[in-house]
């Protein structure tokens, strides 16, 4: 795919296939054991860093170290790295458009309400109410069996009632 | 402003509809204008480059100032269009702070309306002219959407969420309502008041919306808190019961004659003994109606399915009593 | 991802002699590897958005309720998803060396490393079953499930009767945390049973003597797709059982 | 295939290589795969019109006029999905790109031909959940299958749920062999710049089919699972949340829209060029705007949804990126039309098709501006405007632009000539009936008709009536057309290998292709639209400019 720019071959038909034999790159064994070797260690060090609390910086943490893991195994054992470009930017491709997916649809989810705070909320903020059709508040164990506070029920129980934590779900 | 419905759009009844329409008819006439010059020129074409024999077409050329411009120009059009639309969004999705509050419960397949006198009102909508009024719209079930084209303004309820749109109304009068997002509908016909066919579904959530002076709206909020009056007299418990019963839409699902239906006939039900789906019998005394009203699905009649919306919220205990009375008046 | 390999005969006059593996469309053997692989690359591209919707919701529910994320992702066994990522990841580089051995024309070694590769799938997938009989046992299922085990009280199909319960000090909303697991380590393991299909069916083509040094297009694609497996547990090992 | 030496390859027309149900059943062959496509979607095109004329003509006056609610619902449920699903979405990809591109590209098959055969077994296994799905008390929640409706209606939802995700799976497959194609198999010489306008714009739809489908698997397979285990993601009473929902239906649909409307935007530009003897005005820009659209489509899924409760910022974010997706459309057409200009236009029926396209798109895109802008958006969503204006783009657009295309390469397809005089007809009784079934249902619309309605009010009964009569000429317009096709097959004369005179590549091949499609392989030396290297009746017989390299 590396020359689809490159106009000027007439005589190529579809990208590049001048050569006629199969020329892949063989990669050393050593080398593959080695990422093996890298993908284990990063492994142990994000299960260590998960076990210390660093607040939301335990996800960016594991976030870097999988892309990195992840990056790895796609550049070596893909073979990435000696592919052509263009499958490079298929690969790249699918994760841009998945970060279209999430980013637009949180940018919904975490902006309803903002503006009138009776627009896109679970609770409404005057009097606590729950909408109806919606879900039961919390359900602790210490309150017995769940299935008694059906969400049917829902609509106009106010959350506090029957329930010490009615902890509301988390509409911002 | 513009009460009445023109070839393209219905009466302006709202603050704002003069704006939407204002919209409306720029890119409408924006639309002929690029329409008749487009196709126009390519109809002239299609007439004037007809084959010929021995007449070749010319050779395409390229035009880049042409070409140009013809991607940058609509950018400027484009961004008056969304400046216009997202100012007038603006002015439909934010409430004055005054505005009076009415909740709108959706639920298949009836509108639920809450004064802030706590008087209900099923599938009717009044609301005070020249005030700004704010609708907290909530769902039971489905997603529903309120929409009144006359005020311009529509808005999904959602279950499990609130949602809010308001409008000023402008004119007095009444206008139409609709469901906007389709909710499904009843897998047969139900009898009507006077015993005909009537289907129910996303196409029969329309309503009134009556736009009335302050004078006639607070007397209609008195009124519909307490017992009506027929022929000037108030009536008695099972009137108004009789009278809910068909406001309340009660009668799609039971019928007060014995006909079967959705849901067990309300005739020769009060003060009997029914029986449940667990097998155990009861008595249907005030209590149990009381608790069917509120609570359905916790004690339902054998042979029928548990689909009855509960009314809590939507009828107060005053309205409650009144269906009772006219249930125990059925024997 | 097999198309390319096999259609029986030879086409079209060529300066060369043409193998019997290369297709009647393609002029040369390059030209028919490299169009596997950009099949491949396309085909992985697809699959990393259908998880992606997975990772979508996994944002929006752990973003709008992280406390309960983190109470319920504690009832995931770190160590077991710890050991299943070291035996992927050894997987993975298994499969590398099979396409490697199968590159320098040793077939016994591609044959090998494949079966080493579908021992650890395998490996994984029992795993992953002590695992999920546990979640069974518990309780710990998907939606209105929760809290019922091995999916007791009528739960599958049963509507709206059915409604989640707490369990082990669990609120009932956690039945939101397992349904996003069991549809990400399920749609996971869905892709582990293909991937168990595809390297069996390239190691029957090896051990048949389909490949030499010049055609070995299908080790290629199938360690390829063998690898995905591995990059999406990569993501699903940390977000569920470690940060949750 | 495999039985068929190196000299049926060159020598056999694909017609006669082979006789017998399985030769076709089991064909790795392209075009084959193409006609059996090609039947498939004509059955299902078939089938949606008739639930269409059905609900027309229960809208012919208000109450029930031939259905119940509930038998209304499943038909415009069962009229979308398979219009959507079935037909429209395979139409021109799979059906007239299979055929063509490999044969406009100068190869001899797609680049996988088992896969091309494996999608369309997908698409037939797609089609049995459907028709089990109609068969088993249908589906009512509208093509959308918005939750909780979805979630809760007794109907047949998971095997149509299934039925549209098996489908997928099969568009899937399609586009990523069309994208391998294009860039493994061109013929020597055809480079990205030579590239025909239709196998640019089918490029185009391939990445959004390879891109976008995935998340209509897994919402759809999210969808299932909550009917079946009562998974909470989208259920409200489960702190689900629907609006996320449409969101994953969006995402998809969205985009959908484009895999659905750029091929017929391919197909016209294979036409206008033809038609006028000219090349296309603006090639380049024509290219990249498919490509525009392509990617610009993923970025505007939300305005589906000004209406559903998402937050106000979202609202404006979408807003603003949907006008975006004006400025590629109006590209296009503008382009178009000033290819006409000092053209030899030779108006046969394809061309009809393609100038009806021109009209009915802009009408399209341009109602697409009222829907666009948030203000005029809230008043008309979920509307009859709505209902005109997608089908002023789907059916108005692309169905028109399958129409005429199907009619241009049908000399190729078939090897036979069809009826002009007829087909024209046909093209009158199309053109005039849509525009009738169609125009009034905007007036409709913004005057507040809402959609999905089963009975109305009275004062919408003219427009409901005139519009279901509108309906009835269109459904004859496509008796017509099928007349043309049948009659062509029956006794048309043979057709020519050039029949149009045109200089798009896939004339080269004889009518039909032999197996191979070409006897030997074209090497390409000129653009796709090189009128200018020649006169009109040099066309006829093969471009000059290619006569020394068949030699």
């Amino acid at each position: 795919m590396s020359n689809h720019t490159n106009d000027s071959h007439d005589q190529a038909h579809g990208d590049d296939h001048e050569e006629w034999d199969v020329h892949a790159h063989i990669t050393d064994t050593k080398f593959l054991v080695a990422i093996f070797s890298a993908l284990i260690v990063l492994t142990v060090i994000t299960v260590a860093v998960s076990r210390v609390d660093l607040g939301s910086a335990n996800t960016f943490v594991a976030m870097l170290v999988a892309t990195v893991k992840a990056g790895l195994v796609a550049t070596f054992f893909m073979h990435l790295r000696h592919e052509k470009p263009f499958n490079t930017v298929i690969f790249i491709s699918a994760f841009v458009f998945l970060g279209i997916f999430i980013f637009f649809t949180l940018d919904d989810l975490s902006t309803r309400g903002r503006i009138d705070p009776a627009n896109g909320v679970s609770v409404y903020a005057r009097n606590g109410e729950l909408a109806p059709g919606g879900f039961t508040p919390i359900v602790t164990p210490e309150h017995g069996a769940a299935g008694e506070h059906g969400a049917a029920a829902a609509g106009h129980d106010a959350p506090a009632a029957g329930h010490d934590a009615p902890a509301a779900p988390a509409h911002h | 402003m513009n009460h009445e419905p023109t070839v393209q759009m219905p009466g302006q009844w709202s603050t704002f509809a003069p704006n939407v329409d204002f919209i409306f008819y720029f890119i409408y006439w924006m639309s002929v204008i690029l329409f008749v010059g487009i196709i126009g020129a390519a109809l002239y074409f299609v007439w004037k480059y007809q084959r010929k024999p021995g007449v070749k077409a010319e050779p395409t050329g390229h035009n880049l100032p042409l070409e140009v411009g013809w991607t940058v120009a609509p950018v400027f059009f484009l961004a008056l269009l969304f400046h216009w639309g997202f100012r007038g969004y603006v002015d439909l999705t934010v409430a004055p702070a005054n505005a009076m509050e009415i909740r709108v419960r959706a639920r298949k397949w009836s509108w639920d309306f809450e004064y802030p006198n706590g008087a209900h009102e099923t599938n009717n909508l009044h609301v005070p002219v020249n005030r700004p009024v704010r609708l907290v719209l909530s769902s039971d079930d489905v997603i529903h959407s309120f929409y009144v084209p006359a005020f311009r303004a529509k808005r999904d309820a959602v279950p499990g969420m609130y949602s809010m749109m308001w409008f000023q109304a402008t004119h007095e009068g009444t206008t139409n309502f609709f469901c906007a997002e389709y909710c499904g509908a009843a897998e047969t016909a139900a009898r009507g008041e006077h015993g005909e066919e009537v289907f129910s579904g996303h196409f029969s959530m329309i309503g009134h919306v009556v736009v009335e002076n302050d004078a006639t709206f607070a007397a209609h909020l008195e009124a519909i808190n307490g017992p009506p009056t027929i022929n000037g007299v108030v009536a008695t418990p099972a009137q108004w019961g009789a009278q809910l019963y068909r406001s309340s839409q009660c009668y799609t699902c039971h019928s007060v004659d014995g006909a079967p239906g959705t849901g067990p006939t309300w005739q020769h039900m009060a003060g009997h003994p029914v029986t449940l789906t667990d097998g155990t019998t009861v008595d249907v005394d005030a209590n149990y109606i009381r608790e069917s009203i509120l609570n359905p699905q916790a004690k339902i009649v054998r042979g029928f399915q548990p689909v009855m919306p509960t009314y809590r919220g939507s009828l107060n205990d005053r309205q409650i009593d009144a269906l009772i009375a006219y249930m125990q008046s059925l024997q | 991802m097999s198309t390319a390999s096999s259609t029986e005969h030879a086409a079209a006059s060529h300066g060369h002699e043409h193998p019997k593996w290369l297709a009647h469309h393609f002029d040369s053997p390059a030209q028919q590897f490299d169009t596997a692989k950009l099949g491949m690359w396309i085909f992985i591209c697809t699959e990393i958005l259908m998880f992606g919707g997975l990772f979508v919701a996994y944002a929006i529910f752990r973003g709008q309720e992280p406390q309960m994320f983190h109470q319920a992702h504690e009832h995931l066994n770190w160590r077991l998803g710890a050991v299943n990522t070291i035996v992927l990841l050894f997987s993975s580089l298994t499969a590398a060396l099979a396409v490697r051995q199968s590159q320098v024309g040793d077939r016994k070694g591609t044959s090998r490393y494949l079966v080493l590769t579908l021992l650890c799938a395998f490996g994984f997938l029992c795993i992953k079953y002590i695992e999920y009989t546990a979640k069974l046992d518990h309780g710990l299922l998907p939606g209105r499930c929760f809290g019922h085990p091995w999916f007791g009280d009528h739960c599958i199909g049963g509507g709206a009767a059915v409604l989640p319960a707490a369990v082990h000090g669990l609120s009932t909303r956690a039945h939101m945390f397992f349904a996003i697991y069991f549809m990400m380590t399920g749609l996971h393991g869905v892709h582990v049973l293909v991937g168990i299909g595809v390297l069996s069916w390239v190691l029957m083509r090896n051990m048949r003597g389909d490949f030499s040094k010049g055609y070995f297009t299908a080790v290629e694609i199938g360690a390829l797709y063998w690898h995905l497996v591995d990059l999406v547990w990569i993501y699903l090992f940390p977000l569920l059982y470690l940060v949750g | 295939m495999s039985t068929h030496g190196e000299e049926d390859l060159l020598n056999t027309n694909y017609l006669k290589a082979g006789t017998g149900v399985k030769s076709w059943l089991l064909t790795l062959d392209h075009k084959r795969i193409g006609v059996m496509y090609l039947v498939s979607i004509i059955m299902a095109f078939f089938l949606g019109g008739v639930f269409a004329l059905l609900l027309r003509l229960e809208l012919l006056a208000p109450g029930r006029t031939i259905m119940t609610a509930a038998q209304y619902n499943r038909a415009f449920t069962l009229h979308g999905a398979i219009m959507v699903f079935l037909f429209i979405i395979p139409s021109i990809p799979a059906a007239l790109g299979n055929f063509i591109i490999p044969v406009m590209l100068g190869a001899k098959d797609v680049a996988f031909p088992k896969l091309n055969l494996l999608s369309f077994y997908i698409y037939v296994i797609g089609t049995i959940f459907a028709l089990f799905s109609i068969i088993s008390g249908a589906v009512d929640t509208g093509w959308t299958f918005y939750t909780p409706y979805s979630t809760s209606t007794n109907s047949s939802v998971v095997s149509m749920t299934m039925a549209a995700f098996i489908l997928g799976f099969s568009s899937i497959l399609t586009g990523l062999n069309f994208m391998v194609t294009v860039h493994k198999l061109r013929a020597p010489g055809l480079h990205w710049r030579r590239l025909p306008l239709f196998i640019w714009g089918m490029y185009a739809t391939s990445i959004i089919q390879v891109l976008a489908t995935p998340v209509l698997a897994i919402t759809l397979f999210l969808l299932a699972m909550a009917r079946v285990f009562g998974l909470g993601i989208f259920d409200a009473s489960l702190g689900g949340d629907p609006v996320l929902f449409q969101h994953f239906f969006w995402f998809y649909s969205h985009p959908a829209v484009y895999i659905m409307i750029v091929p017929g935007m391919a197909v016209v530009s294979e036409l206008i060029a033809t038609f006028s003897r000219r090349a296309i005005f603006g090639y380049f820009a024509i290219a990249m705007s498919s490509l525009g659209l392509a990617l610009v489509g993923f970025l505007v899924w939300a305005h589906h949804m000004f209406t559903a409760g998402i937050s106000e910022f979202a609202a404006m974010l979408f807003s603003a990126l949907t006008f975006l997706v004006a400025i590629p459309s109006g590209v296009k057409v503008f382009n178009w039309t000033a290819t006409l200009y000092k053209g030899s236009i030779w108006l046969t029926t394809p061309m009809l098709y393609a100038i009806a396209f021109l009209i009915q798109f802009t009408i399209g895109g341009l109602t697409g501006l009222f829907l666009g802008t948030l203000a005029t958006d809230i008043h008309l969503h979920d509307t009859y405007f709505v209902v005109a204006h997608f089908h002023y783009v789907m059916m108005g657009s692309t169905v028109m632009a399958f129409l005429g295309g199907l009619l241009y390469w049908w000399p190729k397809i078939a090897g036979k000539m069809y009826d002009e005089t007829i087909a024209k007809v046909s093209f009158a009784l199309v053109f005039i009936g849509f525009n009738a079934t169609f125009l009034v249902q905007f007036i409709m619309g913004s005057r507040g008709m809402p959609r999905r309605y089963y009975d109305y009010l009275p004062e919408f009964r003219p427009y409901h009536a005139f519009s279901t009569v509108g309906s009835w000429i269109l459904g004859l317009g496509f008796i017509v057309y099928a007349y043309v096709l049948i009659k062509s097959l029956r006794s048309g004369p043979k057709a020519p290998p050039n029949p149009w005179g045109s200089a798009g590549f896939e004339w080269a091949s004889e009518s039909p292709p032999v197996l191979a499609n070409f006897r030997e392989v074209p090497t390409i030396t000129r653009g796709p639209y090189d009128y200018h290297l020649t006169t009109d009746e040099e066309l006829f017989d093969g471009f000059p400019e290619d006569a020394p390299k068949k030699a």
